[in-house]
């Protein structure tokens, strides 16, 4: 079992959503962040006529645990889903999951996913 | 000069004013979060705008001496001899009172269009359209029936306080604005209201304000005025009930958002009515508050069902603006011509027998419909050409706060934590991008396209 | 008739009016975020429900024509013979306005009394009780003391915008809520107000309406107003500094909700006294601000160590509305045998040597608090019979802005993100699930029960 | 007496004291989201103090019986003799509404300045230095221009409702916070404002308030109140057009928050002036508007600048009160000089040829800094040295709703989730810490100190 | 070291809470996240009188880390007081963690836990 | 590659992040939790004038992926700049994380960190 963390726009979380749904991966979750790589910040103005830059972008997190075989399939997706083709697209981790139970069942395992 | 009915009708004033903020929070509260601050940007900036039009030239031609019917001359341009003394419109209170009362409602009428074109709008595009649709529009119509044009003289159709000039005039501009302005990107058929509680406040400000609205209209501080706030209260309370049964009936739960909805569908209806109805019948008086009762009731039916027809068709009137101010304030310029009384309005409405005024009500309502839907789509045709009327698609999607105002309307974390937050770490306030070539909303990003 | 009295009648109305929302925030902003839309439905309802229970037949049992010292009769259903000249209770104001001033207080004492059992009421349930407590309590009392009943004619207590019936009235229906309703699950014994902010904006609103509610009270635009205009601002002022002062010496900080908690405390005490009291001692007016003074902090002493003591025990009253309404407006009723001078009031309380006055109110006090407290306790065992009181577990532990409203109060965040938000991406309008089988909060879920 | 005029000053002293609130609103969503409670507790909290202060010395201090143009004595202490009946400054109004309208200026005025030492005050400090401040600086300053003092009566100058008394005053006042206070914590220049649909709702509360303050200021319900209800929306309405644009100007895009704050600017400025400019010129009344939209976009232009100017010094006025009600107050003091007409004014402005009423604004303007400056910069100084005026640097940094009442003003999530919030798993009531001694945020953490 | 993320119902979160600290689990933090699984979605009301289905429910994510030994108790205990018996109840995952620092005193290791 | 996970005090994210920008490293994201751990809770004031304990304190998380060669020195730097001595200040955990990529451009691996 793998783990994608993707670090996306919130404005593609819909598409995305949809676009794993149609591939049929219903679970998954999402977080609220803020984050910063190669985007600079955000712009807010001032009552004063001035600029400020926040150096923290808000983002969305979607968390997708997938079996080892879907993972290369999961992730394009995510990927071309969620690009836009600017800089702060996002970035996506993956790691190991040793273990998935379903709290209702106590079922464990890849069948879950 | 009476100091009883200037106290009134000052604090009416001040009261009307307190609805244009009440209604920039009733919007506020409907749409989505992203577009919270600058969806009540565009209803307090009509304080601003309308608040120097009117004194300017607005005033004028709505009220000035009267041109053929249609239009007031510029003689009162720049409030010129519009001074303490008590005007031509009323004896007992300063002509200055009078001025500013009628003020309010140019200010609030312009900002409740912009529910149908909510969460799209281009703010400079808003403000050219306001400004022309109050001098263009507005003007004349409230011209025709208050200040001595045709439709209060010749034609006789009674409007208390702003039944057509106010909420059927807004409602047809507001279906123009939903066609010329077309859906919002990516909204299946609407959205949750981002905050429940803040459209509850704003209906709150515009109850409470709305006394001035109606029983303010009454230019004195009298039985008419008393009369006038009960019919008021008891119809925002009956379209209340109204609205809330029916949303109870249809999901099994009362809608909150849909009881308030229905008090402003209540008070929108008795609007033109509230001074002329009352007795019935006007013989013994008996059940003096069942007129109010039925405009209430049958407001938040119409209003209720016309927002489920809305549903159905492909229109994106955001925030319902034409069902709520369009179609209750045909409902209550109707519902006048129904149950005005003879010992209150001086003239018989149909529960007295006569369809005369009923007629003379039906043509005043086509009248307005035609007038602001006509115009107002020229006017909006005319701006999409030459300023584009919605914002970019970026734009749309990153929220009209961000976008056209680079202010988020709630930061309520740590800076670097939660949603539109962060650590302030550079102020460049320098050099000055030049007017209309405004920066992205990312430092440095060319926009968020797909 | 009189313009200037007119017009702060009909403004003292709208002030009141605007207490119901006030209250609306004030309560809403100490529940859970969870329940915070649903409290403020719950307040807001009140001027629908009572809004049009009042016109129909509540105005007319509480202040029409006299049944033996009882109850009126029902000769003004509907408003019949209401109308715009002066009534039977001011010879300066329209009889419309006298019932719109009544009006107000119909509307938000049944609201008052929701705090007791806030975060657990069943929307369908708590309609009908506010209806039925209306009529069956709050009706006949507020003809006792100000209809032409025993209490006003008879006793001659003295009660001058409420103490009695609007704020014992709810205090002692509150402990019979908390009581029946029973205490909320999963809650020690207090928890955290889910927005200061909005407490606050709650007071304001509430304070700014009092000056109506009790200055209102003199029915006229006079010296008798201007008194109670200045005790009421007096007590709150002084019920605000008392109560933050203790709440400082018990946590080492000024406790901002506890501030506003006194202000309040310190304007239901002034109620009943306001237009009563000033003059100290009469003969020569020294120090006319000091009863106030001593009211208010009396109010915000005994509403401070009343919440301390429920706390002590296992009574779940929310919102402290027995300790804040009840037992200050106990105070405050008391207090006016103690204040009452005969130049204002007609009357000599204890500061000018006669116990009388005290007996009397006292008197007044206990039957409020005995009719209150049967009555409501028998409505409540019988809709607890026949409707149920509370909502279930699951709809308790999920909000009942979920659960009975299916509206949650906040939804910040972009859809997918946050706490109770998600993108909107199935609309399902049909088919209507019948009335009273609600469906579930959750699409395929059949609740979450423990 | 007169019911109208009384009817019109009741109602004027409740818009009044609801401008607290709004000032609480407006400063509170420009702060950090982690000092919102505590700002609003400052500006609210005032309602109490000075509202007790006030009916015990206050008013007799600066009102009462005049000793040598300097302040009053005593002789109303506590209200004594302050009655129902007319005072020595009205006829036609109850004295103790004179007295209850002025107390909302003595309330609102200290709050004014708790905006330049935001975000970094302790609490129990700022309650003494208010009551302080409005005994030793407002009371005899307000005595020297409206209550017999000097400056009313011998030099002459003109201020309707308050630019000397209120905002300049406060304004200087809040110079020497912003230089005792010193700046705040690891801020750079300035922060974001964290909830811009509180900003707005304050700002409309204030507008609305404002009537009361300059209407109000009139003392009756006249031709006078009618002018300078009108000279007063209309410079809030340009002072906004003439901010949102420089904004505009700036950052190509019009900024919400700086369109509130041009609002309120224009205020500022059109509040020593509303009763006395209108006509221009004054022979045949033309362009009545035209005074009070120069003194708005005179206002909008120097309280914008003067933001731009504070931000490039390190003074670090948090929510520049200095510029909003320091610099808008002088520009609308001598604006009086120069638009004040002999027919409304009784006296001859500069448009009617005359410099004198010039010099003498200008002698007041500089008495009025030179008077605020001092002695705040005194009370100050002995503040800082006997009880510290600012909290400690992990109170700073925690928050003062936290550090300061233990109150953190939002808590949106169930228990445990979310920001401030966590589940109430302990109820501790006892044993009560020691006043002074109060305990740290963090149940067993000594500190955050870094 | 294993850390366990489980994604449960707000409303079981206290009972949860309390639980693990009977067992001696002290250290824990949770997040706010929004998921979907077997669950359709959250129902909302409109004034139109219609209903919405909002396809991603509020979920609090539980994150506790833990020594290999407890892996499996703690797992359980969660698991059953979390539990409702409905859909909608949540998943668990287990993932491995490769060392843990106190930042107070830099310590490191099993011990912390 | 590494994931640092650092649960640290609020009010110390500023410098943290101003460090780590310092120390080079650009690309981070932060989320916002309440947490548990030596530290018992907030003290909250009721009207009633008695104080509550909140067991659950507001944390930041700040998560930080590193190539494995920096893994000890923003450790270190992480624990320095957060360190204020005083219980509550934090723990920090390390796993491994397998893959990263660059939505905008598809780049996978170390050198996106
Ligand atoms: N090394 C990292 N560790 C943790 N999060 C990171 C790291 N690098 C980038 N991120 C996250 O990824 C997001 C997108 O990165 P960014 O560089 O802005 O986009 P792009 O890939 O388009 O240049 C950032 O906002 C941040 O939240
Ligand atoms: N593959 C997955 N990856 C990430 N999160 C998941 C995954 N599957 C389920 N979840 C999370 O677990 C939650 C519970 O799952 P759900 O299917 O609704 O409950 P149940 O197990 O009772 O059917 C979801 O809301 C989602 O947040
Ligand atoms: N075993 C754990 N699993 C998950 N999070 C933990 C664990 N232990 C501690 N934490 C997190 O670390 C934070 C700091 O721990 P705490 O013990 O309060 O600080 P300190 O290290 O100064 O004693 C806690 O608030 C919690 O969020």
């Amino acid at each position: 079992m793998k783990k994608i963390e993707a670090i996306i726009r919130p404005e593609r979380l819909e598409q995305v959503k949809v676009a794993l749904t149609d591939a049929g991966y219903s679970g998954l979750h999402v977080e609220s962040v803020t984050g910063r790589g190669r985007q600079r910040g955000v712009i807010h103005s001032g009552r004063g006529g001035e600029h400020y830059t926040i150096d923290m972008l808000p983002k969305v997190k979607l968390v997708l645990v997938v079996k080892d075989d879907n993972l290369e399939a999961a992730t394009n997706l995510i990927i071309e889903t969620a690009r836009t083709g600017n800089i702060g697209d996002g970035m996506l981790f993956v790691s190991a999951v040793e273990d998935a139970i379903r709290v209702r069942t106590g079922e464990r395992g890849d069948s879950l996913l | 000069m009476d100091t009883g009915d200037t106290a009134w009708i000052m604090m009416s004033t001040a009261l009307v004013l307190l609805m244009t903020p009440g209604l920039a929070f009733f919007y506020g509260g409907l749409v989505r979060g992203k577009n919270a601050a600058a969806t009540i940007m565009q209803a307090f900036v009509m304080l601003g705008v309308a608040g120097v039009a009117w004194v300017l030239w607005g005033y004028s031609l709505a009220f000035g001496p009267d041109l053929g019917g249609f239009i007031g001359n510029l003689e009162w341009f720049g409030l010129r001899n519009v001074g303490m003394e008590p005007g031509p419109y009323s004896d007992t209170i300063p002509h200055l009172t009078f001025m500013a009362f009628q003020m309010m409602f140019a200010v609030i009428t312009p900002a409740l269009i912009l529910g149908a074109f909510a969460e799209r709008a281009k703010f400079s595009t808003y403000l050219v359209f306001t400004v022309v649709w109050m001098t263009v529009v507005y003007a004349p119509l409230a011209h025709w029936v208050w200040g001595g044009g045709w439709i209060g003289t010749e034609l006789g159709a009674l409007d208390f306080a702003g039944g057509t000039v106010v909420h059927i005039n807004a409602g047809a501009a507001a279906l123009a604005g939903a066609i010329f302005y077309g859906k919002r990107r990516g909204v299946a058929r609407e959205t949750v209201p981002h905050n429940v509680t803040m459209v509850v406040l704003g209906t709150a400000l515009l109850w409470f304000g709305w006394f001035g609205f109606n029983a303010g209209s009454a230019l004195a501080a009298n039985g008419g005025a008393a009369n006038a706030f009960v019919t008021t209260n008891t119809a925002a309370a009956m379209g209340a009930l109204t609205w809330m049964a029916l949303s109870w009936r249809y999901t099994g739960k009362a809608s909150i958002v849909g009881t308030a909805t229905g008090a402003v569908a209540g008070l929108v209806a008795i609007t033109p009515a509230a001074g002329f109805v009352g007795e019935w019948p006007a013989t013994d008086g008996y059940l003096n508050a069942f007129p109010a009762l039925i405009i209430g009731a049958a407001a938040g039916l119409a209003g209720f069902y016309a927002v489920r027809l809305r549903h159905k068709y492909a229109l994106d009137d955001t925030l319902d603006v034409v069902a709520v101010h369009g179609i209750c304030g045909i409902v209550g310029a109707m519902l006048t011509g129904v149950f005005a009384v003879s010992t209150i309005a001086g003239v018989e409405g149909l529960i007295e027998g006569s369809f005369d005024l009923l007629w003379r009500q039906l043509f005043a309502v086509l009248a307005s419909i035609a007038w602001a839907l006509t115009l107002t789509s020229a006017i909006l045709w005319v701006l999409n050409k030459k300023m584009g009327l919605r914002v970019d698609e970026n734009a749309e999607l990153a929220g009209l706060d961000r976008s056209e105002h680079e202010e988020p309307a709630y930061q309520f974390d740590e800076p670097g934590l939660g949603s539109y937050s962060g650590g302030v770490s550079t102020v460049v306030s320098g050099p000055a991008p030049e007017v209309g070539q405004a920066p992205s909303i990312h430092a440095d990003d060319e926009g968020i396209s797909s």
